[in-house]
């Protein structure tokens, strides 16, 4: 097994890293080290943001009986024979819109604020990416190897916060500010159930280092079961919360409240154009995707194989395919269910989301209490652990759903 | 690491400075999260990474919120443009003087004062270790933070809650 | 149970999904250019002018100019400008015909009222929507060589209503040669008796029948 | 000139601007602010005796921040949650208004 | 695959979760609830006693600190040894079948999950007084056990007889549970430790054991054997001996899942498992011989005594459920008097079997008792035996066990255990000839119950449409007959794996065939008898006169008035209770309340003359200093401008000064 986390892909990466140091001259090889790091993060993420929006647009299509794009193709003058080039699947949609997006015309309003107003789009787009650094993307691939990564994660997103804010403050629209406020009511209110969803598997593991982490979900009962935090009664329900924290916290459908259009126009965005608009849907894409990262991390075992057997396979190779089951999810989501109210929204978070949050982590508590339990003892602890998820989610679940009785529609079959 | 230091002191006093001074009060708020961002790199660069992530993590990312939502429920209108009333400057005057005569005698005290010297290395602490002195040997004043932090919120919610009874004529 | 109803949603869309790629039928999306969208058969767009003859579309235009389409365009976006001479017509009888036919179809408003008054038939809707140009200016005032269209292409687009009116047209032909035969019969009749002057159709019961093959 | 007299200058220099500010500024949310930015100097000073103490071993000092940055937030909510109140009584925040407790 | 020690305090409390759940709501499937819990708790058991059997010598136990008292720390304890195993499996098992024949026995009674909170209740207690390592956690869950018994003798308590039978059974049992804990202070007192086992500290360990029965008091008695006659005395109570038998045969106004359970298989033997839990407590003073009287033989008379009483008073009773309630009596009194006579693993074989057996009878009784509308009147029952098949069969099976018809029944094996240890004890043979006509009279009663319920003709129309019950009801019927019949098998002379098992110092005796000769042919002369005059002429109706009231009726008077215990206890304890309460009510009314009004009457004088001392005098002065504070406050309520700032300037400005001071002070 060690043969093969030692293999040579797995050390592909930093080898080419070395190499392209080494070619330097010796006073700057201490710094492009970061710089090489730096610039691979934002060469494969930046490129994973285009091609999640095309795949997101694809994707959503497709839920719906609908084709998407398909016929963004490469210029005429590409070398590429005519019918590959001729539409390619639509795949170079997001060269297209980024071309659009830098060439169309940036509107400043009269009456704004026109630092912050520049400044928002910079400061979501810098901190969305300062998460990325914390991220195990594979067994030797961390950009920074922290200590409190997990704190420096959530420490770093709620900037966007800040971000928001000052993106609705200082475009002078009264639609922009609501929205900025309804935003930032939203993301307070969830980023309390995504931290403490979370706690449980730090209580558990026993650490804040993201790669810690993962380290300890490393290992398989019977070479195909794997001790991914996801397969225990709270690392279930933690991931249920999560998904639906992160859900609400990068805005996206159903939490899409902010941008609500048929209440706010474009909600804070209503008064940008161009660039920096195209900013802040990166910015909200790269949240999406730390966000994501952060589950897979932490719930899904990281960079860990599925099995024993496949071990050999490049960690960084499991961890893009996690990633993108997981955006894969975040899409059928948004596909799949309807905006809520914003009462709604809140309630969700308050009546439910945070107290089961609250009881996972004693669930947490307990199992980490009870680890050295065995033989018959293990199907109690699973039990008790099951217990504590599932009776408060039925007896919260029905006080919420009092009074709304199972709908009859009338007209529609 | 002295030319870090001074940089940071700047980035975090010019902001701080700055907030006090202006009179857009949104701006006074941003500019202490730059400020308050600032400690944060002091505390990097001290070494002292948890209570860094710490301090972005509840300055930066609650206490600048409620400071927003306050300012924004709080709105004045135009305040911005009132002409100086006479009794702020010299209200000004004097609070400038207050501060300035205190900078003098604590900075005049540091300045003289003389500590042992120290290592040059930071001293490493690790998660784990804050960890186990909170829950083991600070448990109880953890816990009493925790019911403090309890109460404030409960507290805070009731106080800005709407507490006025409604008019027995507005009940339908 | 709570969320059991997102699930149920989840699993129409990843029906969805699957069947997006097995089954054909549950796709909506035409792609327009390389597959031509089917229009009903009632679709309307701008009117054009029907010519008897493909060959010689000039030629064997119905319309006979009689300016009642220019008057009542709402937009008056119809120009005609009569000729000076006669030409006969499909029934052989000789008939003003337009020098100049333009429509302003930038201006047009597909009303089709235009073709509700003319008595001849001779204007009906087309169903051609890809008009763009690049000259918005001329590249939108169709002339009477581009409005013209032989009759057997408004078969083509409207099947049903060229077919009535075809055979109204020819029932009117057909009682007009009846009529013209019986006035021919008769003026050799009356010929030896006395020279009379040709009877002219009523205009009435043209315009009804007209009116009526539109309606339907 | 040590680091430690460095930090300590700075720290001081912190919480003479919020002092400053909190005798200054009219607006009840600016001397809040004022007060929180001389709470931030006074964890600035914990954190410099903890790197350059007699004994960095212990992590007394990042604890005792930590703790004091706790207070801090609570201390916060409270305060907006009052400027608050009081706003919603004299509707408008300016401290040197505010002189009853009654209301 | 065992459960360790330490999760003991699982199984009792899986059934307090559900009734603390059924305390809550009136769902009925708190039902099922308790059917599960009892289940899961018997699944524990059956762990814990693997894990007991492993090796049955070890007592395995788990202390831990509840709180501290003063210098001292009071600890409680949980125990495992194959004694406790065997208790709590047994409990369970039967539990689980009673509560599964309650869900068809109360399935339309209003207070439906009520019943089963209460059951869960008294399950919870029962299970945390076997797995208990410590006396004072034993006693907590015998008081417990009281309350449920209480509540549930009481369960239909708009009945004033029911709720007089529960009053009853409680006070008589607090009359016993007084000297348990007078012994159980006393033995805290002179030990200083209340567990049972404790790495040689114990309570039962040999140390403390010498140390207790080496000390003599003032009577001459041992400290070991005054304490455990005090402990005993809580065992007169719980478990029905002489004196203190009176309360048992009311508690059958309870339901009658709630006899089978409480009052025949569980709570009942709770005292003969606690006698046997501290076996080594009363059998201390064994080997002393200077002392006038030994714990255990004063345990064996009174078994003997409230054996024989028992199965007297039953051979008079008429109801079908007090026949049986008198036959525990007596059955108990024969387990104590093999406590009494040496042989403790016999008294829990028979526990053990009897449970069994009696929770069957039990349940026959109440399957025909719901099944012919309520009628519990025997004489007004009758011709059964081909309405109901399964009850008949079960019931016959229980009545032969209970008997002692030999070999094929466990009755028969454990009784024959506790007369051949009676037989071989060497202080008397009193107790072995109380046992022996026990045996007869045994026989001969439910020789006649089971002819008077089952044979002949429905004597009334409850009886005459009676039919068989529902699968919930017979299901457990059948499954305790199957039981009733095995068990017996465990502890046969010629295997007697169950006493090596529950004392592994236990030696099989050989010989004593005459003895199981002699108690065959009284079993058979029992069974006979009852035939002869019961059987040979089957009762026609309701109102015919008892063969036996016809040939002995005063005899037979005498005992369907139960000896007259009641009246007894009514003219002794019951006047003087009654004469010592108006004592008590004068002596609060006149003496008492006199000085309380003399004393108001002085204090209103006081104040009078206070009060004129005060206005007199007093006032000026106040009111002068009043002036000057509210002078001195006004002053500086006018510094008090309200204005934050002002305040704020004066701190700093304070605190510049005093740093001036400092500094230039030289202060270090």
């Amino acid at each position: 097994m060690s043969a093969a986390a030692d293999s040579f892909l797995e050390r592909a990466p930093l080898e080419l890293r070395d190499w392209a140091v080494q070619l330097l001259p010796a006073p700057l090889q201490w710094i492009s080290h970061h710089l090489i790091t730096i610039v691979a993060v934002l060469a494969v993420f930046g490129l994973f943001f285009a091609f999640t929006t095309v795949a997101e647009r694809k994707l959503l299509g497709r839920l719906q009986n609908r084709l998407g794009p398909n016929r963004a193709g490469l210029p005429k003058f590409s070398i590429l024979p005519w019918h590959i080039r001729h539409k390619l699947f639509g795949l170079s949609q997001p060269f297209a819109d980024a071309v659009k997006a830098l060439t169309k015309e940036d509107i400043v309003p009269a009456a704004a604020d026109k630092v912050l107003h520049f400044l928002a789009p910079v400061v979501v787009v810098g901190f969305s990416l300062m998460t990325f650094a914390v991220l195990p993307f594979g067994r030797n691939l961390i950009p920074v190897e922290l200590d409190a990564a997990l704190l420096y994660f959530f420490a770093a997103g709620s900037a966007s916060e800040l971000a928001i804010f000052m993106a609705g403050w200082s475009s002078r629209n009264k639609y922009s500010l609501l929205a900025a406020m309804r935003a930032l009511a939203q993301l307070i209110s969830y980023e309390l159930p995504l931290i403490l969803s979370v706690v449980p598997v730090v209580l558990v593991a026993s650490t804040l280092s993201t790669s810690a982490i993962v380290q300890a979900q490393g290992a398989w009962t019977f070479g195909v079961l794997p001790h991914w935090f996801v397969f225990t009664p709270w690392g279930f329900a933690g991931f249920i919360i999560f998904l639906i924290s992160a859900l609400a916290e990068s805005n996206r459908s159903p939490f899409d409240l902010p941008e609500a259009e048929s209440e706010l126009v474009a909600g804070h965005l209503t008064e940008y154009s161009g660039f920096k608009y195209a900013l802040f849907f990166m910015a909200e894409y790269f949240g999406l995707t730390a966000l994501s990262g952060l589950g897979v991390t932490v719930f899904l075992g990281g960079w860990q194989a599925p099995c024993e057997l496949l071990y050999w396979v490049p960690s960084y190779l499991w961890f893009m395919g996690k990633l993108i089951l997981m955006i894969m999810l975040f899409i059928w989501v948004r596909g799949t269910l309807l905006r809520l109210r914003i009462d709604q929204l809140t309630r969700l978070s308050w009546q439910f989301l945070v107290p089961l949050a609250l009881l996972n982590v004693g669930n947490a508590a307990f199992w980490a209490l009870t680890a050295q339990w065995s033989g018959p003892l293990q199907l109690v602890r699973w039990a008790v652990s099951a217990a504590i998820v599932i009776v408060p989610f039925l007896v919260i679940g029905r006080s919420l759903s009092a009074g709304y009785a199972p709908r009859t529609y009338r007209y529609a079959p | 690491m002295t030319a870090a230091l001074l940089l940071i002191a700047v980035l975090m006093l010019g902001s701080a400075a700055a907030a006090m001074l202006r009179r857009n009060l949104i701006h006074s708020a941003l500019l202490l999260v730059a400020s308050w961002t600032g400690v944060a790199a002091f505390y990097l660069w001290a070494g002292a990474e948890f209570v860094a992530f710490a301090q972005i993590l509840v300055y930066a990312g609650a206490v600048s919120m409620v400071v927003l939502f306050a300012v924004l429920l709080t709105r004045q209108s135009r305040e911005a443009d009132l002409p100086i009333e006479p009794a702020t400057v010299t209200r000004t005057a004097s609070a400038f003087a207050v501060a300035a005569s205190l900078a003098a005698v604590i900075g005049s005290a540091v300045a003289t004062a003389r500590f042992p010297a120290a290592s040059a290395e930071a001293p490493a602490a690790s998660v784990k270790q804050i960890g186990l002195e909170l829950m083991a040997e600070h448990g109880a004043a953890l816990l009493i933070v925790g019911i403090v932090l309890t109460v404030a919120l409960i507290g805070a919610t009731v106080i800005a809650s709407n507490d006025k009874k409604r008019d027995p004529e507005d009940a339908p | 149970m709570l969320g059991s109803g997102i699930i149920k949603g989840l699993a129409v869309t990843a029906k969805n999904f699957l069947g997006s790629y097995h089954d054909p039928a549950r796709m909506v999306t035409v792609e327009y250019p390389e597959q031509p969208t089917v229009l009903p058969e009632a679709y309307r767009n701008f009117p054009f002018l029907i010519s008897e003859d493909a060959a010689d579309p000039m030629g064997t235009l119905r319309c006979v100019s009689c300016q009642i389409c220019e008057k009542e365009c709402p937009p008056q976006c119809i120009v005609i400008e009569k000729s000076k001479d006669k030409k006969p017509d499909a029934t052989g009888k000789p008939q003003l015909y337009p020098l100049t036919f333009n429509i302003d179809i930038s201006v047009c408003m597909s009303c089709q009222i235009c073709v509700e008054v003319c008595p001849f038939d001779a204007i009906k809707m087309d169903k051609v929507f890809e008009v763009a140009v690049t000259n918005r200016f001329d590249g939108l005032l169709l002339t009477r060589d581009q409005l013209a269209k032989p009759n057997s292409y408004y078969h083509d687009i409207h099947p049903a209503e060229a077919a009535e009116v075809d055979e109204r047209l020819a029932a009117e032909r057909k009682a007009a040669e009846e009529k013209a035969k019986a006035a021919a019969a008769a003026k050799a009749a009356a010929a030896a008796a006395k020279a009379t002057p040709t009877p002219k159709p009523s205009d009435g019961p043209t315009e009804a029948s007209a009116k009526g093959g539109t309606a339907a | 000139m040590t680091p430690l007299h460095l930090c300590l200058l700075i720290s001081t220099a912190l919480f003479c601007i919020g002092l400053f500010g909190a005798l200054a500024r009219s607006n009840t949310i600016l001397v809040l602010l004022g007060i929180e930015l001389m709470l931030n100097a006074a964890n600035i000073n914990f954190i410099a005796f903890w790197r350059y103490g007699p004994n960095p071993a212990a992590a007394n000092g990042m604890i005792f921040v930590l703790f004091s940055i706790a207070v801090a937030a609570a201390e916060a909510a409270v305060g907006l949650a009052l400027i608050i109140a009081v706003y919603r009584h004299q509707k408008n925040i300016r401290l040197q208004e505010a002189t009853v407790l009654k209301g | 695959m065992t459960l360790p020690v330490q999760l003991l305090w699982l199984i009792p409390a899986l059934p307090l979760l559900v009734a603390g759940i059924g305390a809550l709501t009136r769902h009925r499937g708190v039902a099922l609830a308790a059917i599960f819990a009892m289940a899961g708790s018997f699944v524990l058991s059956c762990l814990a006693l693997a894990g007991a059997l492993q090796d049955p010598a070890v007592h395995a136990t788990y202390n831990f600190a509840w709180f501290d008292l003063g210098h001292g720390t009071l600890r409680l304890g949980f125990l495992l040894d194959p004694l406790t195993a065997l208790m709590t499996t047994m409990v369970t098992f039967v539990g689980t079948l009673i509560f599964i024949f309650s869900l068809g026995y109360m399935k339309k009674d209003e207070n439906f999950s009520r019943f089963f909170c209460f059951l869960c209740l008294f399950a919870a207690a029962m299970l945390g007084l076997l797995v208990a390592n410590s006396l004072l956690l034993l006693f907590i869950c015998w008081e417990l056990v009281g309350l449920a018994s209480y509540l549930l003798i009481g369960f239909w308590f708009h009945k004033p007889s029911a709720a007089a039978a529960a009053k009853k059974a409680f006070i008589t049992t607090r009359i016993g549970d007084l000297g348990f804990l007078l012994g159980l202070l006393w033995l805290a007192d002179s030990t200083g430790s209340l567990l049972f086992f404790d790495n040689g500290h114990g309570v039962l360990e040999a140390a403390t054991l010498a140390s207790l029965s080496g000390q003599t008091l003032a009577c001459g008695l041992a400290l070991s054997t005054a304490i455990g006659l005090l402990i005993f005395c809580g065992a007169i109570g719980k478990s029905g001996q002489f004196p203190l038998h009176v309360w048992l045969p009311d508690a059958m106004e309870g339901p009658t899942p709630v006899s089978a359970l409480i009052h025949a298989a569980t709570m009942v033997a709770a005292g003969v498992f606690l006698i046997a839990r501290v076996y080594p407590l009363m059998s201390a003073d064994a080997l002393l011989t200077a002392v006038p009287v030994h714990a255990l033989t004063v345990v064996a008379f009174i078994g003997a005594i409230t054996a024989l009483l028992g199965a007297l008073i039953a051979c008079a009773q008429n109801d079908i459920k007090r026949v049986l309630a008198f036959s525990t009596v007596s059955q108990l009194g024969y387990m104590m008097l093999a406590l009494g006579v040496g042989a403790w693993s016999a008294a829990i074989f028979h526990l053990l079997t009897h449970a069994f057996f009696k929770a069957l009878l039990f349940l026959g009784a109440g399957s025909v008792i719901h099944a012919a509308h309520h009628e519990q009147d025997i004489r007004r029952l009758g011709g059964l035996r081909t309405k109901m098949k399964f009850t008949f069969a079960s019931f016959a099976i229980g009545m032969m066990a209970l008997s002692g018809v030999p070999f094929l029944f466990s009755g028969f094996w454990s009784k024959e255990a506790i007369l051949h240890a009676a037989h071989e004890w060497n202080v008397s043979h009193l107790p072995l000839y109380a046992g022996l006509c026990a045996v007869v009279l045994t026989a001969f009663y439910m020789t006649r119950l089971v002819a008077e319920t089952f044979f002949g003709q429905p004597r009334s129309h409850g009886a005459d449409h009676a039919h068989e019950n529902t699968a919930a009801m017979t299901a457990p019927l059948v499954i305790l007959a199957a039981c009733a019949v095995l068990l017996g098998f465990l502890g046969t002379p010629y295997w007697p794996w169950l006493q090596k098992t529950l004392d592994p110092h236990y030696e099989a005796t050989q010989g004593g065939l005459g003895l199981m000769l002699l108690s065959i042919g009284l079993v058979g002369a029992g069974l006979g008898l009852g035939w002869w005059l019961y059987g040979r002429k089957l009762r026609a109706t309701a109102a015919d006169r008892d063969p036996l009231a016809t040939a002995a009726p005063f005899v037979m008077a005498a005992l369907a008035n139960r000896l007259g215990f009641d009246e007894l206890y009514a003219a002794t304890v019951g006047r003087l209770n009654t004469a010592t309460a108006a004592l008590a009510a004068f002596l609060d009314r006149y003496v008492i309340g006199g000085l309380v009004t003399f004393l108001a009457q002085l204090g209103i004088f006081s104040g009078s003359v206070n009060r004129q001392m005060d206005e007199a005098n007093l006032n000026g002065g106040f009111d002068a200093v009043s002036e000057s504070v509210r002078e001195t406050g006004l002053f500086y309520s006018r510094k008090q401008t309200g204005e934050t700032h002002g305040y704020l300037r004066v701190v700093a400005v304070a605190f510049v000064l005093l740093f001036l001071v400092l500094a230039l002070g030289g202060v270090r």
